[in-house]
């Protein structure tokens, strides 16, 4: 029988290995924000950019929703993050944006300054 | 910004322990050391706010990778630009290893200026992680504060940590959380309950459903360390039906939680049972008095009884309730994990750990912030949200939403707590704030919140019922023209009256937006009152707009009228209709020519 | 016993019992802070304000009527601060209200009034927008009128606390609440069983019964109509109150003089009737006693319990005794026999009814009571109405000579009398009852087991060897009790009371509103008019309802005897489940409704 | 009155019995009018009879909670519902006026369905999307940084699709 700490430790070592089964160590992981606020200002939409660019074949990135960081005014956000880099931040992210974010970052490692917070 | 180019930013603690600590020198140091290897373009040095971390200051923060150093003196500059920012090797001796649980949130964001002179305990995983997977939230030492209550600690244990961790209710009126739990605890009944006040109305306020849409097991988390010290077995969470995803995340979780046998029997294979269920608000600010709330709960109208006696003795079906709002059940999980000692270092005398607001209005970056208690208005209203946007000036800041009160410029550097707000004639409320520029009329932002809470009032006490009303049409006639002599005092009669006789907290603080603004913007009032005239231009039935001699005809203002009030032929002198204008603005804004006369 | 405290008050200490709200230690050491929400016999809203005093340590006033006192307390209740509230609380009511004082049925009589004065209210300060609704006219007892509703929420209470008739809720909220039935049905559609209680406790003129003063002062000057009254036990226990007498001073001789002055030709008793209902309903009881018929037995003389039974209780209806109420055997009476006897021409006869009763209005109305096409009463008043007939008449009600009742229909025993109080119908029936089934005399005919103003009463009697068990409760919250009672018991209880009205009918919806200085509805008051009736019952030489010589003289000319064909045709009824707009009862689900 | 839906009103039924074996079972008076608006779109008099009945509460009642929450409608509303953001922040950037248009525009008050029952107007509190004030919410799509031109040009086109529609 476990003590709750040594089965909160467990379940956490779970967890841990499911996220890292969904590719949580791709080199690239893109967070699109996805509260309330994010969805007003579009951010399915722009969700919907980066689930279909996966569906069409993008690998090696791991795609992931997340909450209101506060940035209201820039609203959509998406974050590109890769292990040993600054990550990325997007603001006001259209799917136009997604698409080129697709396009340039994801693929070919271009950080699309103008666009970053 | 441009992001190529840098490979490093550092971002150094600017607390007052550091500064202290001579983070100033570190900072020279930092430059002088940088400039020496020519990394000037690709490193920055950013400032944050306290870090929490004041023992061990000051702290240096290197990412990408978050690396924190501790401790960091003159002596050691050289050594950090060297190994680390050019060979891309750490310095292990100076780096901090101690898991935070608040810290986590800048390994993404703490480069960002806005984020840097915040500091997130309540929404320590907003915009980090993944809200609808209890993985996200496991990984980063979810519900490990509950794991370590029920094995380590006694339910008195975690009142006293709570105690002394000096958290007060983060809804509006700041009990001490720990002594509100202790009075719960102390009840004898079988049955006992523990509710979450998610019922946020504040017109302009988000940081409840933030909360909960970004990370809503941490509210899971702190409503059964909750239970399991007043010895509940049921909790419920109050939320607005306004917030469908917020409720569909809560909903999410609840059955993740279940799921992981952290809710229901034997929870992690204690003898500790708890279950949660949501209820839902529908429409009435006033269920956020937590008397109405009950009577909400239990399927009544939302109106508040007189207490005592409280919902601790005497709450939700009669049984003693402990009631916590959202950001003040998430502060719970950090207590217990990071210890009270390290949260009672955050903040101000009487006020302790941070405080999120919702800042709206006039400024540049509009958006949630949590900071410190003890930041001041303007670190907040300048340093994070940017200051004013268009160049406009600054006139006041509201807090509290209509609960609060107007603070003008000379408040600017007001040390955000409890007592501060409150001895500056506001209230910190459950953290609206908004920014107020020259544009606006006070007179009109008064009357905008009174609408707000006379059509909110329950309707059961007077002062509250026909009062708010009577304000409310005061300040319409002042607005539109028609203020007499005398009404000023009349609001403040009212107001008083109202403030002190009225039945529930929604009353007694009704008046509190006017007489702030009669206190600190008496002669906006007068001059509605005797000159028919507002500054700021707002107040429609006081001004007028007329096309003047410079038109030259261009159309614009024709083009853009909602409301076909222009008429003119092109190149000629247009005309506006004043009995179909509806005084928009939008010609005034459109004209190049400064043909259009606002008066 | 529990510990006294000490409790400041104005800067003097005192000693008072703890576990009591500082409204209730005030009023003890003589204080009587002003008040208007506040009802002994509801509980607490803490809503107008008005009771605020000033508690040292709080950070805003508080309402005495909810907070408790504790020792070493300091209380103020009369700072200048406090006087300026208050002032001010009660000028935003009046804001609000019509202010046609001179022309309302509540001048003189209303709370809000009385307390505007004591407030020294002389200027108006905050005048706006008032609220503005129509008067809902539909129903024939009460009439509702939202306009003068200050929302203090003590009909609300009433209705549903004390009556547990939930008709009444606080609907929309803010400046827009107003007080109405479920989706502001009229009220004649309404569940209301028109007890009248929420007039009793309106402080305004917001409930207020239908008026019908006008059309019978017309009737009255109708030289074609011969006018019969006839008045209930209770108003002649009430009445004087109306005129500045002391309460529970029985007017009887006074009341049937000024009724003649009015211009009545013919003064009846109603108690007369209530003998008539206890020859039947006492019959009744023992037929179906001895013949295995439905029991309990529960009577049926109240109509706001009628209106309550058909809509909640339709499970029941054939445990309701088929007698129709006095005033209703009493007002077939006056249109057959009397009315042949005489050789009037029973369409010529204007009915009247005295009554302590708002629901009669109703009851008057019902086609179920009918006979030969005829309504047995035509125009019921109020005892507040009669009061302000005689006033208008000029008539000298307090110094007017005594005068006693008419034949055939005027004489009754004590037992009628006390018909009035809860437990009176129970006792009566059990003073024949008795002696019809025993053929034996009852010695102690004085039941003090039914008489008071505990909610539900029991009892138990022995029969020739059988016991009878009895049951007697006075409000309608009070029988709904007792019927979930007889619900899951159905053999408990032999024969029960009900009476709607708190204290049965001395407490009825249309008794003199509360003078200066008293409650509405306060125990001190129903006791004493009650006990007017067990005084003027003990006074009489016959006090079983089967000596009365006018009823045996009835039956001998008239009905033949108790439960004969006659009776059936004049005196009983059957009642109907109707279709019911408030909880449909899970019990009445098998039930027949009809529309 | 107009026949309710009969599945609907099954599923209505099979979540009133569901509550009504719960603990405090009048405590989901409410659970049960959102549960009922969400089928009907408004809270119609036949169901709260039927809640009087099932939860075992006064019809008083329920009318005094069902008037007290601004959330539920007791009519039926127009196809599309516009709310117009009265919070703080849509209110500083001119929301009063985007809620002056509509109304002069659709010729209703707020509360009220128009004639053509396209749209009923309402108010409401803050809808959380601050950033981009002033909002306004049409069924569940928000429209943000309005002017009283670009607020018209909205309802037109709802207006061109229900045109449209009824053409088909």
């Amino acid at each position: 029988m476990l003590t709750p700490l040594q089965a909160i430790k467990k379940k956490r070592a779970e967890a841990v290995n499911r996220i890292v089964s969904k590719g949580y160590l791709s080199t690239k992981r893109v967070y699109v924000g996805m509260a309330t606020c994010e969805i007003a200002a579009g951010s399915k939409e722009v969700m919907d950019v980066f689930r279909q660019a996966i569906a069409n074949g993008l690998t090696d990135v791991y795609l992931s929703q997340k909450g209101c960081a506060g940035r209201c005014n820039l609203e959509p956000t998406v974050e590109v993050v890769e292990e040993g880099k600054i990550p990325v931040k997007y603001g006001r992210v259209t799917p136009q944006r997604a698409r080129d974010i697709v396009e340039r970052h994801l693929k070919k490692g271009e950080i699309i300054a103008e666009w970053v917070i | 910004m441009d992001v190529k180019e840098t490979r490093y930013k550092l971002t150094l603690c600017d607390g007052t322990a550091c500064i202290h600590n001579h983070s100033k020198a570190v900072q020279q140091a930092l430059e002088t050391e940088l400039d020496k290897h020519g990394l000037k373009d690709s490193v920055s040095i950013h400032l944050s706010g306290c870090l929490g971390m004041c023992t061990k200051g000051p702290i240096l923060i290197v990412n990408p990778g978050y690396i924190m150093y501790g401790r960091v003196q003159v002596e050691d500059v050289p050594e950090i630009v060297e190994s680390h920012l050019v060979n891309n090797k750490a310095v292990t001796r100076l780096i901090i290893t101690e898991d935070h649980l608040y810290n986590r949130f800048f390994r993404i964001f703490g480069d960002v200026d806005f984020f840097g002179k915040q500091m997130r305990i309540a929404l320590r995983n907003c915009g980090i992680i993944d809200p609808e997977n209890i993985d996200n939230y496991l990984s980063l030492r979810g519900y490990e504060a509950l794991a370590k209550a029920l094995e380590t600690m006694t339910p008195g244990q975690v009142i006293e940590e709570v105690k002394k961790s000096g958290l007060r209710g983060r809804g509006g009126a700041g009990f001490p959380t720990g002594l509100k739990w202790e009075f719960t605890a102390n009840q004898d009944s079988d049955e006992k309950y523990v509710i979450c006040n998610a019922d946020e109305g504040d017109p302009g306020a988000f940081m409840d459903r933030s909360a909960i849409e970004g990370d809503p097991h941490t509210v899971l988390e702190g409503m059964m360390i909750g239970g399991y010290a007043i010895g509940a077995g049921k909790g419920i969470i109050y939320i607005r039906a306004e917030y469908p995803l917020a409720i569909k995340r809560l909903e999410k979780a609840i059955a993740s939680a279940r799921e992981h046998g952290l809710l229901g029997e034997n929870i992690l294979g204690s003898d500790f049972a708890f279950d949660i269920e949501i209820r839902l608000g529908a429409g009435a600010f006033v269920c956020g008095e937590e008397t109405a709330l009950i009577h909400s709960i239990e399927g009544h109208r939302g109106m508040p009884r007189p207490r005592p006696p409280y919902p601790s003795v005497k709450g939700l079906f009669g049984k003693p309730t402990l009631i916590n709002n959202v950001e003040t059940w998430a502060n719970i999980p950090v207590i217990l994990l990071d210890g009270a000692d390290w949260f009672n270092t955050v903040g101000t005398e009487t006020s302790k750990g941070t405080k999120v607001f919702a800042v709206a209005g006039r400024v540049q970056n509009t958006g949630l912030v949590e900071v410190p208690m003890g930041t001041t208005l303007r670190e907040i209203i300048y340093d994070i949200c940017g200051g004013i946007p268009n160049g406009k000036r600054f006139k006041a800041v509201q807090t509290g939403g209509p609960s609060g009160g107007c603070l003008p410029e000379h408040y600017l550097d007001t040390e955000i707590d409890y007592e501060s707000l409150a001895k500056a004639g506001s209230i910190m409320g459950s953290g609206g704030m908004i920014v107020i520029d020259e544009d606006s009329c006070m007179v009109s932002l008064a009357r905008f919140f009174l609408e707000f809470t006379q059509d909110e009032s329950c309707g059961k006490c007077t002062p509250c019922r026909e009062g708010t009303k009577r304000m409310y049409e005061i300040l319409t006639r002042i607005t539109e023209g028609q203020g007499q002599p005398g009404d000023i005092e009349k609001l403040q009669r009212l107001g008083e009256m109202i403030k002190h006789s009225s039945l529930c907290g929604l009353g007694q603080s009704a008046p509190n937006p006017v007489l702030s603004t009669i206190e600190n913007f008496r002669e906006e009032y007068e001059e509605h009152i005797q000159d028919k005239k507002c500054r700021a231009g707002q107040c429609t039935a006081l001004l007028s707009y007329t096309i003047n001699d410079k038109c030259v005809g261009c159309g614009a203002c024709k083009r853009v009228c909602p409301v076909n009030a222009i008429e003119g032929v092109r190149k000629e002198k247009h005309r506006i209709l004043q009995e179909v204008c509806i005084r928009c603005g939008q010609c005034y804004e459109v004209c190049k020519f400064d043909a259009i006369t606002k008066a | 016993m529990s510990q006294m405290i000490t409790i400041t008050i104005n800067g003097k200490d005192y000693r008072v019992e703890p576990n009591q709200t500082v409204m209730q230690a005030a009023d003890t050491l003589g204080f009587k802070i002003p008040r208007l929400c506040y009802h002994p016999k509801l509980s607490i809203e803490g809503a107008c304000r008005v009771c605020i005093v000033e508690v040292e340590g709080q950070r805003n006033f508080v309402a005495s009527c909810a907070f408790p006192v504790s020792d070493g307390m300091k209380i103020k209740t009369n700072t200048h601060a406090l006087r300026r509230a208050r002032r001010d609380i009660v000028e935003l009511i009046i804001d609000n209200h019509p202010m046609d004082c001179h022309t309302c049925e509540r001048d003189g009589n209303c709370e809000l009034q009385r307390l505007a004065a004591s407030m020294g209210i002389r200027a108006r300060h905050f005048a706006g927008e008032r609220k503005r609704y129509e008067e809902d006219l539909s129903s024939e007892a009460v009439i509702r009128n939202p306009e003068k509703c200050i929302l203090c929420g003590r009909c609300v209470r009433m209705c549903s606390e004390i009556q547990q008739v939930h008709n009444l809720t606080q609907a929309h909220r803010g400046f827009q609440t107003v007080v109405m039935p479920a989706y502001d049905l009229p009220m004649a559609e309404s569940v209301c069983t028109a007890c009248g209680q929420c007039i009793n406790v309106c402080p305004t003129a917001a409930f207020v019964e239908k008026n019908y003063t006008q059309e019978l002062f017309e009737q009255l000057n109708d030289p074609e109509r011969v006018k019969v009254v006839q008045f209930a036990p209770s108003v002649r226990a009430a009445i004087g109150e109306a005129f500045g007498l002391p309460i529970g001073q029985n007017m009887e001789g006074q009341l049937i003089a000024a009724l003649r002055k009015l211009g009545f030709d013919y003064v009846f008793d109603t108690q007369f009737g209530a003998d008539l209902t206890i020859m039947e309903e006492a019959n009744e009881f023992l037929e179906r006693l001895q013949n295995k018929g439905t029991l309990p037995m529960i009577t049926s003389c109240s109509s706001a319990w009628m209106k309550c039974l058909e809509q909640f209780y339709p499970d029941l209806i054939d445990n309701v005794s088929t007698c129709k109420s006095p005033m209703s055997m009493q007002g077939a009476m006056i249109k057959t026999y009397f009315a042949d006897k005489m050789g009037i021409d029973p369409t010529k006869i204007c009915s009247a009814a005295a009554m302590c009763c708002t629901a009669k209005k109703y009851e008057a109305e019902r086609p179920e009571l009918m006979f030969d096409g005829m309504r047995g009463v035509d125009v019921v008043v109020t005892t507040r109405e009669i009061a302000w007939m005689i006033k208008s008449a000029g008539i000298d009600f307090v110094n007017i000579q005594p005068e006693k009742a008419d034949h055939p229909l005027g004489l009754s025993s004590g037992a009628g009398a006390i018909f009035g109080a809860t437990g009176g119908v129970m006792e009566a029936a059990i003073r024949t009852a008795y002696e019809l089934y025993t053929g034996q005399t009852l010695v102690d005919i004085e039941v003090e087991g039914v008489r008071g103003l505990k909610g539900i009463k029991e009892g138990s009697l022995t029969m020739d060897g059988q016991e009878i068990r009895v049951a007697v409760a006075h409000g309608l919250g009070n029988a709904c009790k007792l019927l979930e009672v007889v619900r899951q018991d159905p053999q408990r209880y032999h024969f029960i009371e009900i009476m709607g009205c708190p204290g049965g009918c001395v407490g009825g919806g249309g008794q003199p509103y509360a003078a200066i200085n008293t409650i509405p509805l306060d125990d001190k008051a129903l006791k004493k008019r009650a006990q007017a009736l067990y005084d003027l019952d003990r006074g009489k030489t016959i006090r079983r309802s089967h000596d009365n010589p006018d009823v045996q003289k009835l039956y001998k000319e008239f009905l033949q005897h108790p439960l004969s064909s006659v009776s059936h045709k004049y005196l009983h009824t059957h009642y109907k489940a109707k279709l019911p707009k408030g909880i449909i009862p899970k019990e009445a689900k098998k039930i027949e409704v009809t529309q | 009155m107009t026949e309710l839906a009969q599945d609907k009103m099954t599923t209505l039924r099979e979540f009133m019995a569901e509550v009504s074996n719960k603990d405090y079972a009048e405590s989901y008076l409410i659970a049960v009018l959102h549960k009922t608006q969400e089928l009907f779109g408004y809270v119609p008099r036949q169901v709260m009879d039927e809640a009087s009945e099932a939860l075992q509460i006064p019809t008083a009642h329920i009318w005094g909670v069902a008037t007290f929450y601004h959330y539920f409608n007791l009519e039926p509303i127009g196809r599309h519902t516009i709310s117009v953001c009265m919070g703080t922040a849509c209110y500083v950037k001119g929301a009063t006026q985007v809620l002056d248009v509509l109304k002069k525009e659709l010729g209703v008050e707020v509360g009220k369905t128009t004639e053509d029952r396209l749209f009923t107007l309402q108010e409401a509190r803050c809808l959380g999307a601050c950033g981009i004030a002033p909002v306004i919410m049409i069924d569940d799509k928000i429209y943000g940084e309005l002017d009283a031109k670009k607020t018209v040009e909205i309802i037109n086109q709802y207006r061109k699709a229900a045109a449209e529609s009824r053409k088909v």
